[in-house]
């Protein structure tokens, strides 16, 4: 667990890991860091650009846009990361299976994932949507759904390659069983591999989460979310560009961010080579 | 006249860490020099400095010369260097099963040597390669031409190699562990076709190996090369006859047999350290039954001895 | 083999024609941009469609024609009379008119197109109810007999649903009708329509017979219309910013201003015929309640509405109907006005006290509703103020949104306590269609069924003989409506479209309710 | 050769059906009825249940999936339930936008991502790699709807230069071409450097050094070749990921094509056309993986080998 820190070390990992400790903690703190409250309207000064005020400006019902971007940051960041904890739940058990007990399993889950891995994570999340229906609880299942082949297909490839290491053969012939190698040897070696690529997934489910909303199919207002914010402000673009620029802006650095410290970690853990063979 | 390659004192580093210090060993015109040691101790990295190829593994020299034909190497620019290179060195690799492009054909990546430092036209070039496989006894040369490099054994591949090191028509041959990755019998095979060069065409062979027996069999020279330095280098009779360095000694003493694990010498306790973790002194001392407080405290010159030199601070001991 | 290569020759030559046709008008077309509300209708067949755009009006002509003060005019009826009791209608027909594929139009027509339209399976039926049969009096004249007196049969028979339909091509296509092909006598005809996309009509050049408001009776001045359907307003607005288009036929009010911004382009309004309403569901906890139904629609602020979202453009709504409709003046007391101190106490009373965070709370449950609305952007917008303005008396409402198509089947449900809704329409009977107890869940998505409701309705509904008492049982009918508050009015729009003034030249006077084929035909593009 | 393709399609089959399945069935969970949107309101259950009759929703699940099969492979993708037209019509106009405006992404993206790849590659760990593999990231992490929006905002609005929306003309393809585009660039560019990287390290790479050829031959004539056999693999496999995708573009765009028709019938639970487009989609993301095996054979014949 010293690899986290020790990948801020490198000067792209060490910017980025603070940047996200710095969105992090604005969101937890989000009551303590700003005057207005995010669901306050004051049509008055709808639209206004930044200002000493509002540093951000506000949005069309007069919303300090700076308060709802640091409380979007808890909707979008949570989301994602809870459906991306989800997927990875998920999909560890799924690959661990997979590659365990092999036969016509192993077939069916390689079949499904293959497929599902064809399709852009968008469209299976908006069917999903569609089926769950719109709301938080929703898009956090869709992109937990979306995401599932993606730690299936890794969590196989890991355990395949472990399977044939000396030490599992050395820990089945002291006799251990199935749930024993699976659990206390084959997962845990896997997991430095799943962990970061689920960071790195928590990056492109940002993404999805913005999309989703920009759909409408996010959180619902007055609850601010990043994809929420744009949604609203795309129709206002050439009115009020801040309020559509800054949630972009803000997904596009954490995301930069996400996929920057990832990979000061990456090669902190030194596994880039079993990443890439799952690209 | 010089040697035709000469190494002087040459250091190399990799990045930080210095792999090779001081290395010295020339290679006459017509001879084969042997260059043994076990896995580790720098004997690639040599074959490289002398390729002036260090770059490719982000290696460089950070002290000594490399003589080709008198020339310094690091006096030339790229271009002449490139020109030296498959010209009038000849490379063979120490893998054959890698050493190909597996998505060109045999034919194209023989002729492409001839064509570039010949000047060869294609025709010429493919008839040249087809008299050089016919000349390294490959059976129906002009099929093997056209066939892809996984349709070949092992030992096919490597005179394949070796076809295109001749191609050139060098005057140099540096095989690195040419026979590490064949079969027994492959290996006496290749080996012998690489003795038949220098004596045929007159080449010169640097041939790298840990395998003693293949010296003793072929070489006229050899430098033992013991992590990062040379420890004893000489004619080879009188160093097979007595050897000076209890390393030389312990290597000749365990020349493989059938069922050895490859690049290892079962005969010597311990391993080569790895460059991070030299110890001080003579770095063999941690594993030598002649070590003394000397051995710990101070690198041993290479001085020399009969017609070779040897480094250690008690070459008289016997073994 | 021959006949098949000449019909191909044919059809390719048919189609080099049409090509080089199509190059010689580009210098006539103009591109429209439909009305946001009208995106996505499916079909041009006006007997079973419930939606239907601005073009329909352009394929097919009507009987009657309505001026911009709501008085009847002749278009292919050149005249009328009605029966002093109200139990018959005579048409004098318009002579030489044709249908799009050759048909004549006369008086078989006419009976043909109203049998269609009464047996047709659809929703639209109410208009033709009251006719009993259509007797063919000579070739130019049809007779209605009517099974009960209908004041409002001029208003039906000159609404876009009741465009004269040839009868022949609507039985021999079937649900192709409209969709693939479709005839009326109107100024243009359908040249290409690709659902959600783009529709192209071109000019009939036989067209004489224009409606009697029009200053051109035909044929149209400009040979080519191409109708873009682009959902959101701010991309149609930029496209005619940047000339991808030159007109768009409905521009929300917060774009407005942008519009008059550029040096190129103009504002044209129209009276409005729209409605921006808050259905309550009247059988949901704690809507059952009508003090907590009147609480929350007077909770609505109308005027900061007004100013905030709709740019202080068009005017606030106190009632059900367009100010503009007779039916809307109802007594003062019976309108739905801003009142929070009134909610308050209305929601105090109903043992709604004002808990902690700003939410009131009876028996330890919250006030807390649910709140529809479309995904539209200015539907989002309107929404979340009328979200925050009922939580300023206590009331908190979670808003789910729906895409627009779908949420009419959400609505059958029943499930949602209030929803923001607009409806177009410029007529009382308006009230029924959304309250009428038969129609629960949609399109009453108040689920409003109230026995005296209903007795009023068929008064106002079927029970008139004249114009006068038709509008004095609306009027009766919309007031006790409106005292029940099963919904809370909020802003009736102007009809506002923006044009390139470099491309179009619009007439002088549009003397017409709506943007349609009048306008149309008096319509001119630039060179 | 020829035996394997036919192995390799007939090993489609039992792909394409379980796909079938999955279309077929996932549709039947998603809540509410495109009957409601027919039927007059108020409608009593008979008239109910004779619409459901007409478009066969009152069998069981099982023959309703065997009907529509069958139906599907005689080429008749049944009608369109609200916009009461052919699917196969709506799919007739879809689908020339989407195959359009994917395959110019596609080869927009594939151009400039392995340019970039390459020249990366070639400077690794530069100032020129940083730029490029940096760029390429932020380039990855902008979502494609804000992006798009963006663009218009400066080259529609601004500069006036592309429409801001439709598909007319090849004008109007430019902005959507590049929105998808440079999402897909990044993916490539970013394989292209490792798989570069990656064979510039191969034993084979150094013999050819050690023949004399210069380094930017051995880089462009073996490695590159080497490293093309991976992106052109990720790529057709991800020929339905670049269609579906255009989804959010489309929409940005008001761009008609597979992504809006998929969206608007969704969103009125039109069965049949989502059932249709999800098939369309399905099966150019078999056809992407056929391709790329197809593609790898012809680029190695390793595989080749492997496939007699």
């Amino acid at each position: 667990m010293i690899a986290p820190l020790r990948a801020f070390r490198h000067p792209q990992g060490g910017l980025a890991g603070c940047w996200l400790i710095l969105v992090i903690a604005a969101a937890l703190a989000a009551p303590l860091l700003t005057p207005y409250a995010y669901d306050v309207q004051n049509l008055p000064q709808a639209y206004q650009p930044a200002s000493a005020r509002h540093w951000l400006g506000t949005d069309e019902f007069g919303r300090d846009l700076l308060t709802r971007l640091i409380y979007g940051a808890r909707t979008s960041l949570s989301v994602s990361a809870t459906a991306i904890s989800i997927s990875v739940l998920c999909g560890m058990v799924l690959g661990a299976a997979a590659a365990w007990f092999g036969g016509w399993l192993d077939r069916a889950v390689t079949m499904v994932v293959d497929l599902s891995w064809s399709f852009p994570e968008i469209l299976i999340a908006l069917i999903l949507v569609a089926i769950i229906g719109p709301g938080t609880t929703g898009v956090m299942i869709a992109i937990a759904v979306a995401y599932i082949a993606q730690f299936t297909r890794l969590t196989r490839a890991q355990i395949m390659m472990l399977k044939g290491e000396t030490f599992i053969e050395a820990a089945r012939s002291l006799g251990a069983g199935n749930a024993h190698i699976l659990f206390r040897h084959l997962l845990p070696n896997a997991l430095a591999p799943v962990l970061v690529s689920a960071m790195l997934a928590t990056g492109d489910a940002i993404i999805l989460e913005a999309t989703l909303g920009f759909f409408g199919l996010g959180a619902q207002p007055p609850v601010p979310s990043w994809g929420g914010m744009m949604s609203a402000g795309s129709a206002l673009v050439f009115k009020a560009p801040w309020v559509i620029v800054f949630p972009g802006l803000a997904v596009a650095v954490t995301v930069v961010a996400i996929n920057l410290y990832g990979d000061a970690l990456i090669t902190e853990l030194d596994i880039r080579s079993r990443l890439r063979r799952e690209a | 006249m010089s040697a035709l390659l000469e190494l002087q004192s040459v250091s190399v580093s990799i990045g930080k860490v210095a792999l090779l210090d001081g290395i010295g060993l020339a290679v006459e015109r017509g001879q084969i020099l042997g260059l043994v040691g076990e896995s580790g101790s720098g004997k690639s990295l040599t074959a490289m400095a002398a390729m002036g190829l260090l770059s490719l593994i982000g290696g460089r020299v950070t002290a000594g010369v490399v003589r080709f034909d008198g020339q310094d190497m690091a006096a030339m620019t790229e271009v002449q260097r490139r020109k030296l290179r498959g010209r009038r060195i000849g490379f063979v690799t120490q893998n054959p099963m890698t050493a190909l492009d597996p998505v060109q054909r045999i034919g194209e990546q023989v002729d492409i040597v001839s064509r570039l430092h010949l000047g060869l036209s294609r025709a010429d070039a493919r008839a040249r390669t087809l008299h050089l496989l016919t000349q390294l006894r490959i059976p129906e040369a002009a099929t093997v031409a056209e066939a892809w490099p996984h349709q070949l054994s092992g030992g096919m591949k490597q005179r394949i190699v070796i076809a295109m090191a001749l191609a050139g028509d060098p005057d140099l041959i540096i095989a690195d562990e040419p026979t590490t990755a064949l079969d027994v019998t492959v290996q006496a095979q290749i080996i012998q076709i690489l003795g038949n060069l220098v004596r045929d065409r007159g080449v010169s062979l640097l041939l790298i190996t840990h395998d003693m027996s293949v010296v003793a069999q072929v070489c006229d020279r050899v430098a033992v090369l013991y992590a990062g330095r040379v420890a004893e280098e000489g004619p080879v009779s009188p160093i097979f006859a007595a050897p000076a360095h209890p390393y030389t000694a312990a290597l000749i003493g365990c020349i493989p047999q059938e069922g050895m694990a490859k690049g290892s010498l079962a005969g010597i306790p311990g391993a080569v350290p790895s460059a991070m973790t030299f110890p001080a002194g003579c770095r063999f001392h941690p594993r030598c039954p002649r070590a003394s407080a000397a051995c710990c405290a101070s690198q041993p010159p290479i001085l020399p001895r009969g017609e070779g030199r040897v480094a250690c601070h008690h070459p008289e001991v016997a073994a | 083999m021959t006949r098949l290569f000449r019909k191909t020759l044919l059809s390719a030559s048919v189609s080099l024609a049409a090509l080089i046709a199509a190059q010689a008008a580009t210098a006539q077309e103009a591109v429209f941009v439909m009305a946001t509300n009208e995106v996505g209708a499916p079909t041009y067949n006006p007997i079973k469609a419930t939606m239907l755009n601005t073009a329909t009006g352009l394929i097919f002509d009507r009987l009657v024609s309505q001026a911009a003060d709501l008085s009847y005019h002749p278009w292919l009826a050149e005249s009328w009379e009605e029966a002093p009791d109200g139990m018959a209608w005579t048409f004098k027909l318009k002579q030489g008119v044709t249908f799009h594929n050759g048909e004549p139009f006369n008086a078989e027509t006419v009976k043909g197109w109203l049998e269609l339209f009464k047996t047709t399976e659809g929703e639209n039926g109410y208009m033709a109810e009251a006719i009993a049969s259509v007797e063919v009096v000579d070739e130019h004249t049809v007779k209605f007999v009517m099974a009960r007196p209908e004041p409002n049969l001029l208003y039906n028979l000159s609404s876009t649903f009741m465009g004269v339909v040839e009868p022949k091509s609507f039985a021999a296509l079937g649900d192709n009708y409209g969709v693939t092909e479709v005839y009326g006598t109107g100024p243009f005809k359908l040249e290409s329509f690709a659902i959600g996309q783009e529709t192209v009509l071109v000019r009939n050049e036989g067209y004489t017979w224009g409606p009697e408001v029009a200053a051109n009776h035909g044929p149209a001045k400009v040979e080519r219309l191409t109708f873009r359907e682009i959902p959101e307003d701010s991309t149609a607005f930029l496209e005619l910013k940047t000339g991808g288009v030159d007109f768009l036929l409905s521009v929300p009010a917060d774009l407005m201003g942008e519009v008059q911004k550029e040096a190129n382009l103009a504002v044209l309004t129209m009276p409005g015929q729209d409605v921006w309403y808050m259905p309550i569901n009247v059988t949901k906890a704690p809507f059952d309640d009508i003090r907590v139904r009147e609480a929350a629609a007077k909770a609505i602020n109308q005027e900061e509405i007004l100013a905030s979202v709709f740019g202080g453009v068009g005017a606030v709504a106190d009632t059900f109907l367009i100010s503009a409709l007779p039916e809307s003046h109802v007594p003062d007391g019976a309108k739905i006005k801003f009142d929070p101190a009134h909610s308050n106490a209305l929601l105090d009373e109903a043992g709604w006290a004002m808990g902690e965070g700003g939410v009131r709370m009876k028996d330890g449950q919250p006030l807390k509703v649910t709140l529809w609305t479309q995904s539209d952007s200015i539907f989002r917008r309107l929404t979340e103020v009328v979200q925050a303005q009922l939580k300023a008396v206590g009331i908190e409402a979670e808003i789910t949104t729906f895409d627009s198509s779908m949420i009419r089947d959400q609505y059958k449900t029943g499930e949602q306590h209030l929803a923001v809704r607009s409806y177009n329409w410029d007529n009382a009977d308006i009230v029924d269609w959304f309250f009428g107890g038969d129609r629960l869940g949609y399109p009453n998505v108040s689920m409003f069924n109230d026995p005296k409701a209903e007795e009023l309705r068929a008064a106002a509904m079927t029970g008139a003989k004249n114009m006068d008492e038709r509008i004095a049982n609306f009027t009766a009918y919309h007031e006790y409506v409106l005292t029940q508050f099963p919904m809370a009015p909020i802003y009736q729009p102007v009809q506002a479209m923006a044009y390139s003034t470099d491309r179009i030249a619009l007439p002088e006077k549009i003397d017409a309710p709506a943007f349609g084929a009048a306008a149309f035909l008096d319509l001119e593009v630039k060179e | 050769m020829l035996p394997w393709l036919i192995k390799r399609i007939l090993m489609l089959v039992p792909v394409f059906l379980a796909v079938s399945v999955v279309i077929f069935s996932i549709l039947h969970f998603i809540p509410g009825d495109p009957i409601d949107n027919l039927l007059k309101i108020g409608s009593s259950p008979e008239a109910r249940a004779e619409m459901e009759a007409r478009y066969g929703l009152d069998r069981s699940l099982p023959v309703q999936y065997g009907i529509w099969l069958s139906n599907v492979l005689q080429g008749d993708l049944g009608t369109a339930i609200v916009a009461r037209r052919p699917v196969a019509d709506l799919i007739a106009q879809a689908l020339p936008h989407s195959l359009r405006l994917g395959g110019l992404a596609l080869l927009f993206s594939t151009v400039v991502g392995v340019t970039l790849g390459v020249v990366a590659a070639l400077s690794r760990d530069r100032w020129s790699d940083r730029a490029i593999m940096g760029g390429v990231l932020v380039g990855s992490t902008m979502p494609s709807f804000w992006l798009g929006l963006i663009l218009i905002l400066v080259f529609s609005v601004s500069l006036g230069w592309f429409p801001v929306s439709g598909a007319r003309g090849w004008q109007s393809l430019v902005l959507p071409v590049l929105t998808i585009g440079l999402g897909g660039t990044a993916l490539v560019a970013r394989i292209t450097r490792v798989s570069m990287i990656e064979a510039s390290g191969r034993d084979f790479v150094t013999l050819l050094h050690a023949k004399g050829l210069s380094p930017l031959r051995i880089q462009l004539r073996h490695v590159l070749r080497h490293a093309l056999i991976p992106v052109v693999t990720i790529l057709a496999l991800r020929i339905g990921w670049i269609l579906g995708g255009a989804v959010t573009v489309e929409v940005v765009f008001a761009r008609p094509g597979l992504g809006t028709l998929l969206i608007k019938s969704l969103a009125q639970h039109d069965y049949p056309v989502v059932q249709a487009c999800l098939l369309m989609l399905a099966m150019a993301v078999m056809l992407g993986t056929l391709m790329g095996d197809i593609l790898q054979a012809l680029m190695d014949p390793r595989v080749r080998a492997a496939m007699t």
